[in-house]
């Protein structure tokens, strides 16, 4: 760097400094440090790079003026979830998590970070009592890790490699998790039926050298499984593991998979209190019985109690370390790393301010706003519903016999600033509905596309007639 | 603070936030969609969350971040290899906007011009920081990267038809374990090679483990030692002579920066962390962000979806999302990564530009010799290796002399750090060097911190050698005292929940106080942080 | 924290934000402007402002806010007469974007009328919630919004061709001093009552000093000690036969929202502080916001500019501002008044509704009045006054016994108090109640909190009888210990800037210790907050 | 309330907490707790307010939708000064003020507040720098109530009641200080020549009845006073105090008034890292020399340094706070009370992050600027600069020369969202430019302002012909 070069970021660019610190350990020039680094991979020039905004008001202006270039969900009227959902976040969830104590931390021991050793023990029992387990994990990175991770967990436990796929999968999560298990284990597709598990096709299929049976509910479809007993009790009988992957978001009133039998529940906390942020802020859970043969598996850092030097005092810290990659390289479970702790900390709080009464609520808003979204859509001449499941949040409708394709809705809504859904194929739409969708909003999306339904049908009976 | 646990502050009856009501329009349509649910699906016993007025869950969760350390607060260099720099606060304030936070990842692209821009150029920026061609923004930290290198290794080698025999990954002892996991997770047998006597990377060990059967090295460099390997292009060399990709764990490339570039050295594949190098915060564990970057021949392995610029006839331009490619490894992630860090990590390049990101590299180094030096004037602390050598960006150090004098383990020396408003960490398991503890001062910390916390070393140690039970019954400024980990890592014992605390310990007498009444009264006596 | 003053700080050269700089095109068209100033206008010196890189700003000042007690960390119910209730983190979330702090008053009011209506609007609840006529609401304090009061109150009665006779404003002993102060310095002649032996406003001493030269009464009700005045018709109907105004300090409202009306007692003017009724935070002593309500009769004397609400005839609704008519008192502040807090308010009001003000205000009273038993169990406190009968909002009660049998203060148990996290205030001087202390729990307390609260008071209590060296010499558990307050009284002494410091202080030795190398690396161990 | 009436910001509404309260304190019910108010004083109805959002995000979206009618100056191009400016905010300021321990305290003692009593001291200090003065006050409420408690003190000091005003000021501020004073001062005008103070015409009316000569630097126009030292010579020799009204933005390149004279020198902090809060964030200073006699008629609070128990450590206190109306009621200087204190910590973090270095860019960009400014608008055919004066940030044209009005000028300019400036007269138009004023956008306003003035020529020149 130049002698004039002085930034705010970093204190000992003021010259003076610079050199009494050269001078300290007996430096000619900062060149020296890099005797090391051989001359024939020295770059020696000058990066690439845009000319810098070293004013704080001009980088301001600059990254403020590209972010307005986006139109966001508060703009658009938005019914799109897959993967993403648009829940409320509360302003002490983000007043939390901006904490710059909790923002800049990183990984200090139980005593000075004891802050964050509690936060995250109260997420996991937070979560724990949402989902009826004993033990969940700091988040890893996402649900599709979470699953990903389940899944191997199965494979580890059991010593066996044959997977059955019982649900519909968001595309991209089974991408994920194919990558990630396809080493250990093989992924087969049990197809589902009228939108939930095929409960006498996975019979046929399972045996002895069945690791896991998965079930996504809700599936990709917003389908809420109902057999998920029976499932639960075809796998057991022949040794193979109930992997759930869900959104925890509707049990304040739908039955936790594990009071149904799972033995492995994982998903995403994206929508326990974290926006959008176009897809970036994910978390995924991993809950277990109090069980160390499951236990013993999970790759996550697991926050624990303990006893202090203190009578009566409650510490926090690590529970079975030596799991872990950071203990044993290779040799622990997968790996850990940085991952999704301050989403961590965001969920927690979320419930914690929802309480029981909230999560039932809401449980109860999303189902009965969805089953309002259903009933608005199929009234639609030509339009129907993907399946006669129970659906929370997402669902899909099937716009061919409207004479639509479901990109063509997409494509047509967009010009008056509504994202109606995501196509899932030619004709279907899978439609998204949450606690900020009112019954207002989901009214003005069927009539839009009643409107188009209506134009299509007239255009269609004139192409007829003509 | 003697903050109770949250499930302890519980009132009947209290809300914490009110669900909006359901329109009575909907209601009649619907009719009561809980009573119409199967038996089997409706909730028996609604799930036990405590239930609490909203200040009371916010001063609860105040007060926890008042009990934790940021590295705000502190001269945060004693987390080596980590990079704790200064995340600019003017990054947070930019994301903090619906532009960004109400922003879905399937809206049409032309809504979401702002964003795929940022993004493209990051990954441009990144692409001219490594030499590489293409770079991927997926990954939400520095071991999901690592993994995302691997797997893509792993697709090029299948690609190739070369799968089957390549079944081996070599790395070296102090480039970063996730390496060694993340190989191993993917279905890769580990080979680690030792250093020389003098701390390097053993050229000759390497060439004796590569063959046919190997799929990649996978190394950090310089190592968490600090030390540069001087032979690193021969290591690739070498590695590619059999037919293998290397990988670069660039995670901390905070003291390279501008000055030697990964493709430079031949490497096919290599990963940033954002919250190290690019400034992001590390947010508690996460999340971070982690950057692959590739060589033109990986690069249709690359994760999908990608972000890619189209320049109309006119010369317009405009960002679109395209899907991955038929040789792609798939989805690591949802969409396209931790968009909150791409824009911190954008603001911060855009903040420094070239110059600043040398200066960045130049001053951490500046300041890890300084550091250097600082430290091996305390008695008792040594930095094994490279003796009389410069380091790079961090130093892994020894107490080992200390410890041979007064039995203080560099484990109690960190613990009683603490009580200065100070931490360090140790390092990675196993402890090569012996009594470690690894520091990284970056570019963020002026002189005078760096002798600040060189002095609260320099205490703490002369501490071990006159009050060593200071020392070991430490810490004493804590709003918590010294935890037994015994409890930790016994099945029977252990309470990973406060679900499970409550059945292992029925009786409210073992191990805890809470609901003492009055006891929270004790507050500011034993505040901390 | 041992946080040096931040001078201490400054190493030279450091930057901690850069300025744009000038464009070429700028500099070209008006050269050197520096250069071109006048001598005398060109400052010699550069100001001695510290020279410190970002992020040391930034840690200096956390440090500092952790050594603050705020509302939201305590059970902040000690600060009576004060409202500290709980300020919803959602209002501050909402006003935090540029469509408000990038606003210019001057702009087109078209380009206005989001914060015109909420203005508007909240000038009409407050109407209804006082029974007043019309609301201004652009003081930026409660001291300031009686000013106005006075001011209005002396523009009536100058207007009427009174001005020079009504010479004379009457307050109560148990009214905020502010009503005293501000009328001195509007030119009256102070009357204070003193209440009768129960406590309550003595009418037949207010009827004694009533008389044509009385210009106003100004009274505070219910009054500081909590008492709700039962004649208080009588005392404004006493007022109005004399010609006189009743301006009424309704700075805390709180225990009486939709329960009674200044103008249902006839008041013709009173203010009311967002920043306590209506839940604005406290911001460290402001700013706050005050809004002055009055009745039709003195609406015209309302300061400006106004915003006015205009239908057109096809019913379309505009926004806009008036200026000042001829009768207004003018200008008071800048503008609107304090925009952040008016949107605040606004948003509070609206999330509560008429039950939840209601609500606010009958919890608040019920938490005092349950407060008040339960601190008069504590030997050795009472609450002088109106014996066995209820109050409303708050209490200002006496450690008179406790001083008696101790010889430990009021001052010295609440100083005690700060270690156990929590503290309170005695009241304003003159000390009428001796060794007196004031706590109003208003609505955002818990009965939980309430009881945590009075049990440190009890054992601060238990503390003085049994070993009152605890209590004299406390603080134990802050960062700053017992302050000499003799230093800050005599001229010679006093330094109140560190510029002063510095010149009175030449030598390092005389009161200070820092610099003294690591010094601030004793950190947590005296962290408090 | 209603029994079911629970909300979040008041825990006690949960009903079984309410009726434990009711039993411990014997109270059959709240109704008791009002036996003093007279029941023909109660209201007896529901008070008539708009139906509540209960719900946070309910009401998140409709006091959203408020501000979202909303314009700000990100979204208009604003040359709009006249007492509240557009300058930069660090981000670091919003997040010290923003912390929650500083947001939502209120007056503790200096031992749990310590972190408020050392902010404040600092500000203090940091102030007195830049005005090169000993004393600074904990902020009152704006530079209004600053002037008007400086002239207020100038009476009391010399038992005088003449002042004269030799500067063009703003005529609001001018209001509050006239409202403020009149009892106790008389106000009156010297008229400016050329933008600034009339000095001959200032020795004319001085007399040994003048309590004080009150100067406005910038003025309302924006012309920086060139005569102070003459004018304080001047008051002195009569024994007058000569009182500066000023805005400290420009003491990074200029003579701070202290040196050049000035007894009392006081103004508005909303330049220093104060957003701009639609005219919403004021705070007042006033700084005096180290002098009993000015600082024992001051009524804000003044923090100062102590000594402890500790030796060598600083603690914090009020200085004389027997002067205060908190201590002597009516008997006080004026009043003290909740005024300022946030804005003040604001104002001392930016002055901390900008550093001696950063004060003299910016002062020397806002000369360059406004310098800048001028000559553009100047080079308009028909525009004329209003005075010779020395200018900081603001100036004043005359359009009548192109046949334009002021007003006719802000209404066409608004009409391409561009504010540009405040109409101080028919002919007259205060312009603004700041750091966050660019090149670009002065010739922006240049160039719609001379399109004007062509238009208008062509009209008339067209007009003239016909």
């Amino acid at each position: 760097m130049t002698d004039s070069f002085v930034h705010p970021y970093i204190p000992n660019t003021a010259p003076a400094t610079k050199q009494a610190m050269l001078d300290a350990v007996g430096a000619a020039s900062i060149e020296e440090f890099y005797a090391d680094v051989p001359a024939e991979l020295r770059l020696g020039r000058a990066l690439e790079l845009p000319a810098p905004l070293v004013a704080e008001q001009d980088l301001a202006r600059h990254v403020r003026g590209l972010l307005a270039k986006n139109r966001s969900t508060d703009e658009r009227l938005s019914f799109l979830g897959h993967g993403t959902y648009h829940h409320y976040v509360p302003a002490v969830v983000d007043e939390v998590i901006n904490r710059s104590e909790f923002l800049t931390a990183y990984a200090g021991e139980p005593y000075e970070d004891h802050g964050r050793f509690q936060a995250l023990f109260q997420y996991q029992s937070l979560m724990a009592e949402l989902l009826a387990m004993d033990v969940v994990n700091v988040p890893t990175y996402d649900g599709y890790q979470a699953t990903a991770t389940g899944l191997a967990m199965a494979g580890r436990i059991t010593g066996r490699r044959r997977v059955l796929v019982v649900s519909d999968v968001l595309p991209a999560k089974h991408s994920k998790v194919l990558d990630f298990v396809r080493v250990h284990l093989d992924l087969e597709i049990v197809p589902t039926v009228n939108g939930t598990a095929d409960v006498a096709g996975l019979a046929s299929r399972l045996g002895d050298d069945v690791a896991a049976v998965w079930v996504e509910t809700p599936s990709v479809t917003g389908a809420v499984e109902a057999s998920l007993a029976a499932i639960a009790d075809a796998a057991h009988a022949v040794g193979a593991i109930l992997v759930v992957g869900t959104d925890p978001i509707g049990y304040g009133v739908l039955t936790p998979p594990a009071e149904q039998g799972a033995d492995i529940v994982c998903g995403d906390i994206q929508s326990l209190g974290l926006h959008q942020w176009y897809g970036g802020a994910h978390g995924g859970f991993i809950a277990v019985a109090d069980d160390p043969t499951f236990i013993m598996e999970m790759p996550s850092r697991l926050f624990g109690l303990a006893t202090t030097d203190v009578p009566g005092e409650v510490g926090f810290g690590d529970v079975a370390y030596e799991r872990t990659s950071f203990a044993l390289r290779e040799e622990g479970k997968e790996w850990v790393g940085t991952a999704a702790a301050l989403w961590g900390i965001a969920a927690g709080v979320y419930l914690a301010l929802m309480g029981p009464q909230g999560m039932r609520e809401l449980g109860e808003l999303l189902l009965a706003r969805t089953r309002y979204a259903q009933q608005r859509l199929a009234a639609i001449p030509g339009v129907v519903l993907g399946d006669d499941a129970l659906h929370l949040r997402e669902f899909t409708i099937d716009v061919s016999g409207a004479g639509l394709t479901a990109a063509g809705v997409v494509e047509a809504l967009r010009r008056d600033g509504i994202e109606p859904g995501v196509p899932l194929d030619a004709h279907t739409l899978a439609v998204c509905v949450t606690e900020l969708t009112s019954q207002a909003d989901i009214d003005r999306l069927a009539a839009a596309i009643g409107a188009l339904a209506e134009a299509s049908t007239a255009t269609t009976t004139q192409e007829t007639r003509a | 603070w003697d903050e109770p646990v949250i499930f302890e502050l519980s009132t009947p009856g209290e809300r914490g936030v009110l669900v909006t009501p359901i329109e009575p329009g909907v209601r009649d349509a619907v009719g009561d969609v809980v009573a119409q649910l199967p038996a089997g699906l409706r909730r028996a016993a609604p799930p036990a969350l405590p239930e609490m007025g909203q200040q009371r869950v916010l001063k609860h969760y105040l007060r926890l971040s008042q009990e934790n350390l940021g590295a705000d607060f502190n001269v945060d260099i004693g987390q080596g290899t980590c990079t704790m720099k200064y995340s600019p606060k003017i990054n947070d304030q930019l994301i903090g906007v619906p532009q960004l936070t109400a922003m879905h990842p399937l809206q049409d692209p032309a809504d979401a011009q702002g964003v795929l821009e940022i993004t493209w150029n990051l990954e441009r920026m990144l692409a001219e920081i490594s030499g590489m061609a293409e770079v991927s923004l997926h990954t939400q930290g520095g071991s999901a990267a690592i993994w995302a290198n691997i797997a893509m290794i792993r697709a090029y080698h299948e690609a190739n038809g070369e799968g089957a025999e390549r079944r081996e990954v070599i790395t070296t002892i102090f480039s970063h374990p996730s390496n060694a996991a993340a190989a191993k997770a993917a279905g890769y047998e580990i080979i680690t090679i030792h250093p020389d006597a003098e701390g390097y990377p053993d050229l000759a060990a390497l060439k004796a483990a590569l063959s046919p059967r190997t799929a990649a090295i996978m190394v950090t460099n310089p190592e968490d030692t600090g030390i540069y390997n001087p032979a690193i292009k021969q290591w690739v060399d070498a590695a590619h002579e059999v037919g293998a990709l290397a990988s670069y764990d660039q995670a901390n490339a905070n003291g390279i920066l501008g000055i030697t570039r990964a493709r430079d050295a031949g490497f096919d594949v290599c990963h940033f962390n954002l919250h190290k190098t690019f400034s992001t915060p590390h947010a508690c564990g996460g999340p971070g962000a982690g950057a692959n970057a590739v060589s033109e021949a990986l690069a249709p392995f690359l994760p999908g979806p990608r972000v890619v610029r189209d320049v109309a006839a006119d010369g317009s331009v405009c960002f679109d999302v395209q899907e991955a490619g038929p040789l792609s490894i798939g989805a690591v992630a949802p969409f396209h990564g931790v968009v909150p860090n791409i824009v911190r990590a954008y603001s911060w390049i855009m903040a420094l530009g070239a110059e600043g990101l040398l200066a960045a590299a130049e001053i951490a180094v500046l300041n890890n010799n300084y550091l250097l030096k600082r430290v091996l004037e305390i008695p008792g602390a040594s930095a094994p290796y490279a003796e009389g050598r410069r380091r790079i960006e961090q130093v892994r150090y020894s107490w080992q002399e200390l410890f041979e004098d007064t039995g203080i383990s560099s484990e109690e020396i960190g613990i009683r750090l603490s009580d200065f408003g100070m931490h360090y960490w140790t390092s990675h398991h196993p402890y090569v060097v012996p009594q470690p503890f690894t520091l990284e001062p970056t570019e963020s910390y002026s002189m005078a911190e760096i002798d600040e916390y060189v002095g609260a070393l320099a205490e703490v140690a002369r501490e071990a050698r006159e009050t060593p039970e200071v020392v070991r019954t430490a810490p004493h400024n804590q709003t918590v005292h010294h935890t037994h980990h015994d409890d930790l890592d016994d099945p029977e014992r252990w309470a990973i929940t406060w679900r499970a605390y409550r059945r292992k310990y029925p009786s409210t007498g073992s191990g805890r106080r809470f609901g003492e009444g009055a006891s929270a009264a004790v507050g500011l006596a034993e505040s901390a942080a």
